[in-house]
């Protein structure tokens, strides 16, 4: 399979400054073989568009304890009490987003959408200072797309082409990132033969997957 | 029966058979438990599911299978899932009938803040504001005071406001309250629950709902 | 099945001057048992929302023929010279769309995306005196949501409470329509049982599907 | 061969193994018959479908099976179906690697009409005006002049354009340019095509690309 390649060969691709999507709610669907693999090179300064950053020692929450996470843009931080701690330190910088206006942003930034506006947060704090509208006699907020130099996404399994199927609630922020990124690498837990899925269950076509990392692997 | 669970079995009362129902955590959760006979409801998470079913048994866990609040769950018959973008769309685009959610407070045009403490870093919102905006109706469940005896339903709110959008139902253990344009209105209060301790007990002004009473009384099934 | 009705039932819900999205690309996922339906009635006065009219007295260029189309908001009416004799009559309004301009308008129509800024059509005719503004120095046109009275969509098979898959390319406008409209009538090949689609399969969940009609069905 | 096979035929020399392309009608649909040894590419068309394959026999059609011109198509292994959004979100997001394209026009900076004619009324564009913004690299393929003769390639567009977005090649019978943003560069001229002939068929200014020769000799496979 032309576009297997292992967790450390992923890693060479990514730069410290990188901006990269990593997908998964909590540590359901968060591609932990690649988080790992990044956790373990030297590569920091880190702007991270993820839900969460994981848990306390956890998936993304690894590379929070280590100080690589410059900037974490995403929905709910509240759960992993080192986010807070590196926030109050002025160690980590912080973007929230209602999770809708989120996961809507990510699409459109694969999409080819500079922007849209959503009537979600207009009115809050969370909206202050941007761009309003109203269309229909309602509020609206402008919000720009997100895209990412990279994005490390978490399938179940992955056909020879790299097309992707996900499981269950483990789908969630996947296959979105899998189309806002210059580069993107898919963690899988198989490989099937081009043909096995059929074509109306693909999730993600091949189109938008650079590189595959089978999931547990490492070394090689 | 806990106080909480009576709050979420008067909640229960409100839904209609075939809704999609988003719930909160909290006493939202606990809805489920109480469906009348003859009703039932398709649960939403905003993590990318509809057909929630219960939570499995211990030991049966399966660990791509979660709820918004990241605690395992089954799925029932007819299930589905989704990305998050395509559960938010469908959270924003008016699709989901009901949310039941808990509040930090309510105000008394029936606006919720539910997702920050003052002086706090605010570093959390998920799902909160989309389902408060996007949903066909709102009914907030919530104790009628605070641990230390203050009302949560107030004039004005002390924490930040979560949504312009009012909410539709305020379901506490001694009251439930519906909302229009001018605020809140009273449908019933509970059997035990006077009129003076009601007022005593609300920080904000409310009127009794026009050929409703107000005292004993609870709505029946789907009564809305 | 609770959401099963008769095409006929299905029209009692349409009213004379209602915007209709109809699904499919040509005819290919066209839900034609609902269109010969609506050309029963004396419904008329239509707004359709469909890429394309139908051919010369086929699909929806049955309505066409009959007068009963007010307007066409698509992406290629060209292809049915039904629609160019009556565009050139001042019979029908056209309103023209590049086709992922239209396909997006409808998804956030569903979305809950009051409007968005595409690139596309930008300094074109077709843009001519639309609010232009630059996002990364390029020029994007805004573009509103497009929401539908009802929509007409068409679909392989259903489950009992209304969960939707569709077979190879008739998939294309109809999961969009589905989530765009406030009644969604979907005809179907084949209804089977709630469970019998796998979770992970569903395209459309039963939650935008208010009723179901077979294919081919007619007179009861 | 025909003059349109000789152009399909360059135009599949500009493929890479891999590419996902979108393949307009007309010469760009013979351009998949052409392909370069060790060349696979994955076709995509607008109406929802990535790994196209042959025309099926007669009599095979599957009536749910047609590519963006209508036309009774095959799948490949590995083939996915999607919606017209998501289909879409393909193109203009930047995911086609290349899209080949007929034209009407292309003016002198590369800058394309193809979807409608002055004066008739303007009812159908389809998929052209995303495909020209959204594609990584445009190839438009067309016969050099028109039936009468006119040069398809001129200074100033007669017919209305279809994108400000210029193209990356333009592929004719009689040659081939690139172009940047000061205008065209000639890469080759087929070796029957004098300079002189070139200049008079030619609407547009073009200056030659340094370091090419310019007269009997094409670009070998993946030569950009």
């Amino acid at each position: 399979m032309r576009k297997l390649i292992t967790p450390e060969m992923a890693m060479t691709f990514i730069k410290s400054g990188s901006r990269i999507m990593v997908g998964g709610f909590g540590l359901v669907g968060c591609p932990l073989t690649l988080v790992r693999a990044l956790s373990e090179t030297g590569i920091g300064d880190l702007e991270i568009i993820s839900n969460n950053l994981g848990e306390p020692g956890k998936g993304l929450g690894v590379l929070v304890r280590e100080k690589k996470v410059k900037k974490g843009i995403g929905s709910y931080f509240t759960s992993n009490p080192d986010v807070t701690a590196a926030y109050q330190a002025g160690e980590l910088e912080i973007e929230l987003l209602p999770q809708g206006t989120l996961s809507e942003a990510i699409r459109a930034g694969g999409a080819g959408i500079a922007a849209f506006y959503t009537p979600v947060g207009a009115g809050t704090k969370i909206a202050a200072g941007r761009e309003e509208r109203t269309f229909a006699d309602k509020r609206h907020v402008l919000q720009e797309a997100l895209k990412a130099d990279a994005a490390f996404i978490k399938a179940s399994h992955c056909d020879e082409l790299g097309n992707l199927v996900y499981s269950k609630s483990a789908r969630n922020f996947n296959p979105i990132m899998a189309t806002a990124a210059d580069l993107v690498i898919a963690e899988v837990d198989e490989l099937v033969e081009a043909g096995e899925i059929p074509p109306e269950d693909i999730v993600t076509p091949h189109l938008f997957v650079d590189y595959i990392v089978l999931k547990g692997e490492r070394g090689k | 029966m806990s106080v909480k669970k009576i709050i979420a079995q008067k909640a229960a009362g409100y839904l209609n058979d075939g809704d999609v129902v988003n719930l909160g955590i909290g006493i939202p959760t606990l809805v489920a438990d109480y469906l009348p006979e003859g009703v039932q409801v398709f649960l939403h998470t905003e993590n990318g599911i509809l057909g929630v079913g219960p939570t499995p048994e211990a030991g049966m866990e399966d660990q791509d299978l979660v709820n918004a609040g990241k605690l395992p769950v089954t799925v029932i018959k007819g299930a589905s899932y989704f990305d998050s973008a395509a559960s938010f769309a469908m959270i924003r685009g008016g699709h989901i009938d009901v949310s039941i959610l808990g509040v930090l407070e309510v105000d008394q045009l029936g606006r919720v803040a539910n997702w920050a403490v003052p002086g706090k870093s605010v570093l959390g919102v998920g799902g909160a504001m989309d389902l408060l905006e996007g949903s066909k109706k709102v009914i907030v469940t919530t104790m009628h005071t605070t641990k230390k005896g203050e009302p949560k339903i107030v004039r004005e709110l002390n924490y930040p406001i979560t949504s312009q959008r009012r909410v539709d139902l305020i379901i506490t253990e001694k009251a439930v309250f519906e909302t229009d344009e001018r605020g809140l209105l009273l449908v019933s209060s509970s059997e035990n629950v006077t009129m003076e301790e009601l007022r005593k007990n609300t920080g904000a002004d409310f009127r009794v709902k026009e050929g409703k009473e107000y005292e004993g009384k609870e709505p029946g099934a789907g009564a809305d």
